[in-house]
């Protein structure tokens, strides 16, 4: 059964496509994506009412937070190290890791990002399905972390996705990653559907 | 009568929960059976031998520790060895068996997960995963102890290590060593005779011994072919001369090997801290170099035996307190060489279990 | 099956080559370009040198030369060699020892990539971590991040 | 191809395992109701940062490997001066961090004139001082100490005589002082109790020249003769009278000639055999012996090959003599490592670069002499555990002697004292004399002692502070009030420093060309230009000034908590805290500004480059011990 | 038997009780669907819950009481996210799959007697409705697969094509032998023949039943469909909102399924001592769940070739043996008192399993390429 693989795509081919998309990306990428989180503040001054649709909503939204994969480096085995048996994310209703995005609520970006991911990972968010929600784990998350200044690295993943919250470490401990979540959770518990999609 | 069949591409990666990061695989599979597959990496290229080559020395340490996070003990000890070399400093006695102790831990906690992960991509929901991940939490503890880190320990200095050990650390770690070995007994009644992993392990993706030599492929799965080089043994560091310890080797060279050699590793790990532990004399843990240092002009090549395999470090110096080359000899690099080979005419699940018994870690291939 | 220290392996190889081919200097063998695969091949090719694992290939830029670094040692005499070879800087082509050692497959892959030093005759001769389209070569003195 | 030969056993024993851990107790930590004690060194998420301690001298923000600290200081608020590591390491508390201020500010005379405040030998300082102010400097834990000699050589070289403005004349007491020997600690004895003390002073000395250790223990090229020479004339300026080729027998005889009190700082002249049989052979010579002889002119035979026992400066100093005396071959011979060698690393490096063979791990056991030829027998040492003074003990290798054939030995060991007996003073077991610690005095009345007779073989500085000890203690004792302390510079002004030490590595020091310096005793070492100098001062870290901090600024999302800024705070200004809830909700958030950073009581800091503080903590929470 | 056909008369419920008949249709559709529900949901904490026990964590605790109200919110946010549809895919069969695929799994449960004769319809051929319809599933399944345009979804579908069609086999047979030896195709005479539970009577029976239910619900270690460690999510890579809860509701309907069935062919079904009929049912279905859920904390996953190796090859051969040996003993020997079958039954079980492991091999080669 000889089959080269010439007949079905073309090296040379795919590399120059991935190549534009990421000279792209890193073209339009200049400048890092608002944090989507204005409203946060508004909601918080406005003092709604929380209806109880919005309650039931909200509640099990931040309930049940599955994560989706995404683990470039080193943060991943803290990531890993939180929904363990020693500190166990599952508790919180986290033990469900889709490797489909389409299923997903939660990007946690555990890792630095370098352009050469940064594609992928924007198509990532893009296939996630509405709501969800980023949270930027570890300085390489956040700024790039100790690998800023390199030529390959992108500086934070808020350049590609708009992130909603931030755990400082490299990496987080898995504490710290939970109360990121635990962050997370109160945001979520802020949000009301009239406001949503604004 | 043969089936027409039209082969396809499958595009696995580089997010994808099997690739231990981002690692693309451009697999062409007919139906299931994989005839041939492309490895694409570089995903995680962070230019880590460029920014070291533009800072200094000690502060190339953090980003070491950042090649193989984790093995993260294994690889700022290679890097330091090779600038004590340049310098031509010593390291006092405690420092290096505190060193051994940390490697040979931080070793056991790498197999460990490399075990849990070869039995998650064979399927096993997660339960091994979990179960190793119990004991390398119970390494972390240590390291966390000696340098207040988890993963990324920045522990070791020119000279010596950054502290001592604290008082607490010998009671727990004699605790550790006397509980691990039932732990591994736990581990193979979970999985070493399990019909399922054998049959989805025996006799697949065998690396034959002169293809594992031509490769360079080093570590665990060079010796799972049955080709007893480690560094520890063949071009003895720091104090390995002084401790009595076996080099395992098996011979089939397959999956199943690759898994059961990490095993044995850890058993030898253990007898090697048990004995550290031991002899461990009283002292300084290091010896005063200042924090900047200049060493003299030339180059150095220092190789460890990390837990993945052959580590080099080459670093010329140009007298100056930046390295002027860091080049780094990353063991999970070099081992996927002969991947095409291992892989091909497996099935698709198979190019998975093979992929994963090499253990690869990405941030040291891709650097 | 004994290990030849590094004044028996230069006396070896210099009973064999011409000093203009290979020289040895401060504990490495310092080989012309050209006559890189002759004298691998004499390498791994010789009983009692028999050096037949490749630890490690790299290339430093001294501005103005390259210089590719070859460590190899041999796992049945457990003796081992630097190698050092020089290229312009202008012509960055050296031969591959990939028919020698397919360990070097990736790692010339690597150089050709972070060093922009082409190998002849390797087989799969590509960009390894960088993207199509990337410019410059990130390990060169010369090379500066700045965009 | 497998199968089932086990019948299933493979997995039934899984199933055993996975249904024993169901009735394990689980070992999840319930965070974040629960919370561990986590590691006492925990390099946690608060960074703190501590202005009392802090002086501004920006390691921190070097020492991170990406820039995350930004800080801005100001002398505006600054504090200080304190006294500074190398000012406190000085045995006559020179203010070294000051003068260099000065040499950076383009004032070497006053630089000149703050040593001057201290010690009465500015130049023979600037030349072969010890200096222990560099190996307690503060920048010598970063990368390399100041240059603090050879910034006093500049300021000595460009001195003006500036400090004689301000310099201070005691009138007359009347009363006499003898001081026998005319070494550091007696001349600088003299020289303050003549000028300070006012007092008549006369220093006796045996050899035919003034200056004790000084002229016959250290070669002319490292000390030439005529800075030594300038040094000793500004003495006698201030009053001193010095009688050369006058030797002591006994002290009681001057008191009795109406001296008033007796100095005896006879210093330590005599060396030390090497101890093993046959150490005294002809050709075996004494470190101190041999350069007394050298550096008196007289003619000392040496044959071509010489081998120097010891590892300090003596045993540089007699090595590299015997090299200018025309010895091709010379070999030191010590029994530790480099690292423990105590002679000065400059010494050792000079020492090599004139082609000086060092032998370490090596020490003679015995001495044979075989037709004119010695032949010194070694053994093999291996280092051992470390002994009281941090140092590896050597210790013998069995079976490993070896000799080397030899045309003299040089025992450069150790030097002790040579105290006549007719002195009548007590001794102890290697000849010092006895003298009571703060006062110098000897058993006897009147009878004071200071220098290396008393320290045993220490270094110039050791015996300038004792011999301005004396001065001290002398004057109190005629009746005086024991004031030597004099100011010779102008008041300071605290400069502003907005950026910080420079990062930059010790400029190279000038040597004669080794061609050349093996020909005679010319000074190796060349001084430095004005750019060297004040490109020296810019390093200094000026840890006796604590600069206000304007900024200081923490990129908390860049931080990566590696430590290294903890641990390298040289004045452990920093420390780090353990708490995880330190997520925030927009980019940018964790700039932390000065105020943001913690002040110390609010926070519980953890150990990490603490161990101080480790004890208080509570123990660390073990998985381990969970179960 | 007949002694079980008296105990079926005795305490039976009217066929169509509580009323008339489309009373009871509406009734027992109401039940059937509250049971499936929310069993799927005790099921799913179940499942995530013991899982977490074999793993020493606790699982999920934080959402209601013991965590009991995590599949709800689960449940909750799943519907209210947002619906994709890949815009390569074939739209209106990725909008038809999840009903295709869940709707026969539920139709399944009309003949699953929870109570003595309580269940919708009392079809006379009870077991040959649930392998029919339970199939079509697969094609619910298969059309996930194929409608969202992504090879990893293909991959799943193909393999549970496959896989279906294989183990569909083995377990009719076995199925086969419990009809023969109840003498009826009706699953509540099934349940009321059942004086000794039939897992003794068929302990060969039920081990290639309960071995194909697993392939069947997709389980481990036949999770193949969806495999996350080789094809990521398999078929269901491209759902979300609505349509994935549907199809996750389906997976999970599809082991409640099993284990009914299960319960009811060989456990006994509603059949037990003191407790009331409906609860021995559900007792005994959450035994099946507890084994199930354990074994996916323990095992491995197999590969394609040695699923279908192991369903051909040593699934078939057994299960066709065993109807044979069912069949001449109810011809030969229909008045077997159940002291003697049960352990002739056992023994030829253990003498089976242990001859047919001998010889059997699984696992393929690789392939020359």
């Amino acid at each position: 059964m000889e089959v080269g693989r010439e007949r079905i795509y073309s090296a040379a081919e795919l590399d120059a496509h991935e190549g534009a998309l990421i000279e792209a990306l890193r073209a339009s990428s200049q400048q890092p994506v608002t944090d989507p989180d204005e409203w946060l503040q508004k909601e918080l001054q406005r003092n709604v009412l929380v209806t109880s649709v919005d309650a039931v909503l909200n509640w099990s939204r931040r309930s049940s937070l599955w994560p989706v994969i995404c683990f470039p480096a080193c943060c991943a085995f803290e990531f890993i190290g939180a929904s363990a048996s020693r500190f166990d994310m599952s508790r919180f209703g986290m033990d469900i890791l889709r490797g489909s995005p389409r299923q997903a609520d939660l990007l946690i970006t555990a890792g630095t990002l370098t352009w050469k991911m940064a594609p992928q990972v924007r198509r990532l968010y893009d296939q996630m399905a509405e709501p969800k929600w980023v949270i930027a784990m570890g300085a390489c998350g956040i700024t790039g972390g100790i690998f800023r200044d390199s030529y390959s690295v992108v500086p934070g993943y808020n350049r590609i996705v708009p992130v909603d919250v931030y755990v400082p470490g490299c990496p987080p401990r898995p504490e710290a990653l939970l109360n990121g979540i635990e962050m997370l959770r109160q945001k979520i518990n802020a949000r009301s559907i009239s406001t949503e999609g604004e | 009568m043969a089936l027409k069949t039209e082969p396809f591409v499958l595009n696995i990666g580089p997010l994808h929960p099997s690739t231990h990061g981002v690692f693309r695989l451009l697999a062409t599979l007919d139906g299931e059976v994989v005839i041939d597959i492309e490895p694409i990496i570089g995903y995680l290229h962070r230019g880590i031998e460029k920014l070291a080559e533009e800072r200094e020395y000690q502060k190339d340490i953090p980003l070491c520790d950042r090649l193989d996070y984790v093995a993260a003990m294994s690889h700022s000890m290679a890097y330091v060895m090779a600038v004590e070399k340049l310098l031509g400093i010593s390291v006092p006695e405690r420092a290096e068996y505190i060193r051994v102790i940390m490697v040979e831990l931080q070793r056991i906690a790498s197999h460990l997960l490399a075990v849990g992960s070869i039995a998650n991509e064979i399927g096993t929901f997660f339960t091994p995963f979990m179960y190793m991940f119990r004991e390398r939490e119970r390494i972390l503890d240590l390291f966390d102890m000696v340098c207040g880190q988890r993963l990324l320990y920045n522990y070791m200095r020119f000279g010596g290590v950054s502290h001592d050990l604290p008082e607490e650390f010998i009671p727990a770690l004699a605790k550790f060593i006397n509980q691990m070995p039932g732990y591994i007994d736990e581990y193979d009644q979970l999985l070493a005779e399990n019909e399922i992993l054998l049959v989805r392990t025996k006799g697949i993706g065998v690396l034959p011994p002169e293809l594992a030599i031509n490769c360079s492929v080093s570590g665990p799965t060079l010796r799972a072919s049955g080709v007893a080089r480690d560094i520890r043994r063949c071009d003895p560091y720091s104090i390995y001369d002084r401790f009595e310890f076996d080099i395992p080797t098996r011979t089939a060279g397959d999956c199943y090997d690759r898994y059961r050699q990490r095993i044995e590793e850890m058993r030898q790990s253990l007898r090697i801290i048990r004995q550290a532990v031991e002899q461990l004399p009283q002292g300084k843990v290091n010896s005063q170099v200042p924090i900047r240092v200049r060493p003299p002009q030339g180059d150095v090549f220092v190789h460890v035996e990390a837990p993945r395999g052959e580590l080099g470090f080459y670093l010329v110096s140009d007298g100056s307190e930046k390295p002027y080359r860091f080049h780094i000899r990353a063991p999970s690099l070099i081992n996927l060489t002969p991947l095409r080979e291992m892989i091909i005419g497996w099935k698709l699940a198979d190019a998975i279990v093979i992929f994963g018994s090499i253990d690869i870690i990405m941030g040291e291939i891709d650097r | 099956m004994q290990a030849l220290s590094f004044d028996e392996i230069a006396g070896l190889i210099s009973a064999k080559y011409a000093p203009e081919m290979v020289a040895p200097s401060q504990g490495s063998l310092v080989v012309g370009g050209e006559h890189l695969l002759e004298v691998a091949s004499y390498l791994r090719g010789t009983p009692e040198l028999d050096f037949d694992y490749l630890i490690s290939v790299t290339a430093v830029d001294y501005r103005g030369h390259f210089e590719i670094v070859y460590h190899l040692t041999s796992l049945q005499h457990s003796h081992s060699l630097v190698l050092k070879v020089r290229c312009p800087q202008d012509k960055p082509v050296m031969p591959s020892v990939v028919s020698l050692w397919r360990g070097a497959d990736l790692q010339e892959r690597e150089v050709f990539d972070l060093m922009g030093v082409s190998f002849a005759g390797h087989p799969n001769l590509k960009r390894l971590f960088l993207w199509d389209g990337f410019k410059g070569y990130p390990l060169r003195k010369d090379y500066s991040s700045g965009t | 191809m497998l199968g089932f030969e086990r019948y299933g056993n493979g997995i039934a024993r899984g199933m055993a395992v996975t249904l024993r851990n169901m009735f394990r107790r689980t070992i999840t930590t319930q965070y974040p109701e629960e919370r561990l004690n986590v590691s006492r060194r925990v390099r946690g998420n608060i960074l703190g940062w501590s202005s009392e301690k802090c002086i501004g001298c920006y390691t921190c923000a070097r020492s991170c490997p990406h820039g995350c600290i930004e800080i801005t200081t100001s002398s505006r608020g600054a504090r200080g001066p304190v006294a500074a590591p190398c000012n406190q390491a000085c045995p006559a508390h020179v203010n070294a961090a000051r003068y260099i201020r000065l040499i950076r500010e383009g004032k070497p005379d006053e630089a000149v004139a703050v040593v001057r405040e201290k010690i009465p030998f500015p130049s023979v300082c600037a030349y072969i001082c010890a200096h222990p102010c560099e190996s307690s400097c503060t920048r010598g834990q970063l990368d390399e100490p100041i240059a603090i000699r050879m910034l006093k050589r500049y300021a000595v070289d460009n001195d003006t005589g500036l400090w004689k403005q301000r310099s201070r004349v005691a009138p007359p007491s009347g009363k006499k002082i003898a001081i026998v020997g005319s070494g550091p600690a007696g001349l600088s004895a003299g020289y303050y109790l003549s000028k300070l003390g006012g007092h008549s002073v006369t220093v006796f000395e045996a050899l035919p020249e003034p200056g004790g250790m000084m002229l016959v223990g250290i070669p002319a090229y490292r000390l030439p003769r005529h800075i030594l020479a300038a040094d000793i004339k500004e003495i006698e300026q201030a009053g001193v009278t010095i009688e050369t080729n006058v030797q002591i027998d006994a002290p009681e005889s001057l008191l009795e000639q109406g001296y008033n009190a007796v100095l005896l700082a006879v210093g330590a002249h005599e060396a030390i055999g090497i101890g093993v049989p046959g150490d005294d052979e002809p050709g075996v010579l004494g470190g101190v012996d041999f350069l007394r002889q050298v550096n008196l002119g007289r003619r000392v035979e040496l044959g071509n090959r010489v081998a120097v026992i010891g590892g300090g400066n003596t045993a540089m100093d007699s090595a590299r003599t015997a090299v200018r005396l025309g010895a091709g071959e010379v070999t030191i011979v010590y029994r530790r490592t480099r690292a423990e060698m105590p002679a000065s690393a400059e010494e050792i490096e000079d020492a090599l670069a004139e082609g000086i063979k060092i032998v370490f791990l090596a020490a003679p056991s015995g001495v044979t002499s075989k037709e004119g030829q010695l032949l010194l027998e070694c053994l093999r040492m291996k280092l051992g555990p470390e002994d009281s003074s941090g140092r590896r003990r050597p210790e013998p290798i069995e079976g490993s002697q070896y000799t080397m054939p030899l045309d003299n030995i040089i025992a450069a060991i150790s030097q002790r004292p040579v105290v006549p007996a007719s002195f009548a003073v007590d001794t102890d077991k290697s000849n010092r004399i006895q003298v009571e610690k703060e006062t110098l005095t000897t058993g006897k009345k009147a009878i004071f002692a200071a220098g290396d007779a008393v320290l045993g073989p220490a270094t110039v500085i050791e015996a300038i502070a004792s011999g301005r000890q004396a001065a001290i203690s002398i004057d109190k004792y005629l009746g005086g009030s024991g004031d030597i302390d004099e100011t010779l510079a102008s008041a300071e002004e605290i400069a502003d420093r907005a950026s910080g030490p420079s990062e930059d590595w010790r400029p190279g020091v000038a040597a004669i060309p080794l061609g050349g310096r093996l020909d005679g005793f010319d000074g190796v070492e060349l001084g430095w230009s004005r750019e060297s100098a004040v490109f020296e001062t810019e390093r200094c870290l000026r840890c006796d000034i604590t600069y206000n901090v304007e900024k200081y600024r923490l990129n908390g999302g860049l931080c990566i908590y590696c430590g290294l800024c903890v641990e390298y705070c040289p004045f452990d200004a920093l420390y780090m805290s353990y708490e995880y809830e330190h997520g925030w909700y927009r980019f940018g958030q964790r700039l932390l500004e000065q105020e943001q950073l913690l002040v110390p009581d609010k926070v519980k800091p953890s150990g990490y480059a603490h161990p101080e503080i480790e004890e208080t903590l509570p123990q660390q929470t073990l998985l381990i011990d969970r179960d | 038997m007949t002694a079980a056909g008296t105990i079926s008369q005795a305490s039976a419920l009217a066929s169509d009780w509580p009323g008339n008949f489309w009373l009871h249709l509406l009734v027992f559709a109401l039940i059937i669907l509250a049971f499936v529900i929310l069993t799927v949901i005790i099921l799913i904490w179940l499942e995530r819950r013991l899982l977490g026990r074999i793993q020493v964590r606790p699982g999920p605790n934080r959402a209601g009481p013991f965590g009991l109200l995590q599949p709800i919110a689960d449940v909750v946010k799943i519907l209210t996210k947002e619906d994709t549809v890949p815009g390569w895919g074939d739209r209106l069969v990725f909008w038809l799959a999840p009903l295709v695929a869940f709707v026969p799994v539920l139709l399944v449960f009309a003949v699953v007697p929870f109570w003595n004769g309580a269940l919708l319809a009392d079809l006379n051929i009870g077991i040959l409705y649930v392998l029919a319809v339970s199939s079509v599933a697969s094609v619910g399944i298969f059309m996930t697969g194929w409608a969202s345009g992504n090879k990893y979804s293909l991959i799943g579908a193909m393999r549970d094509i496959a896989q279906l069609i294989s183990y569909e086999i083995p377990m009719m047979l076995s199925l086969a032998a419990v009809v023969l030896v109840a003498g009826s195709l009706s699953l509540n005479e099934i349940v009321a023949a059942q004086d000794v539970p039939y897992i003794l009577l068929q302990p060969m029976g039920f081990t290639i039943f309960f071995i194909a239910a697993l392939a069947e619900a997709n389980r481990t270690p036949f999770d193949l469909v969806e495999a996350d460690s080789e094809i990521v999510a398999g078929f269901n890579i491209e759902y979300s909102g609505m349509k994935f809860a549907i199809l996750y509701l389906m997976e999970y309907s599809e082991v409640v399924f099993i284990a009914a069935i299960a319960t009811s062919l060989f456990l006994g079904g509603w059949r037990g001592p003191f407790l009331p009929p409906f609860l021995w049912f559900v007792i005994k279905m959450f035994a099946v769940f507890f084994v199930l859920i354990w074994i996916r904390g323990t095992l491995p996953r197999l590969r394609i070739d040695q699923v279908m190796a192991f369903a051909w090859k040593f699934l078939l051969p057994l299960a066709l043996i065993n109807l044979v040996v069912t069949g001449a003993q109810v011809v030969f020997w229909p008045q077997a008192p159940y002291w003697s079958l049960v352990p002739i039954n056992v023994t030829l079980l253990a003498a089976l399993l242990l001859l047919w492991a001998r010889f059997f091999r699984l696992g393929g080669s690789r392939v020359g390429i």
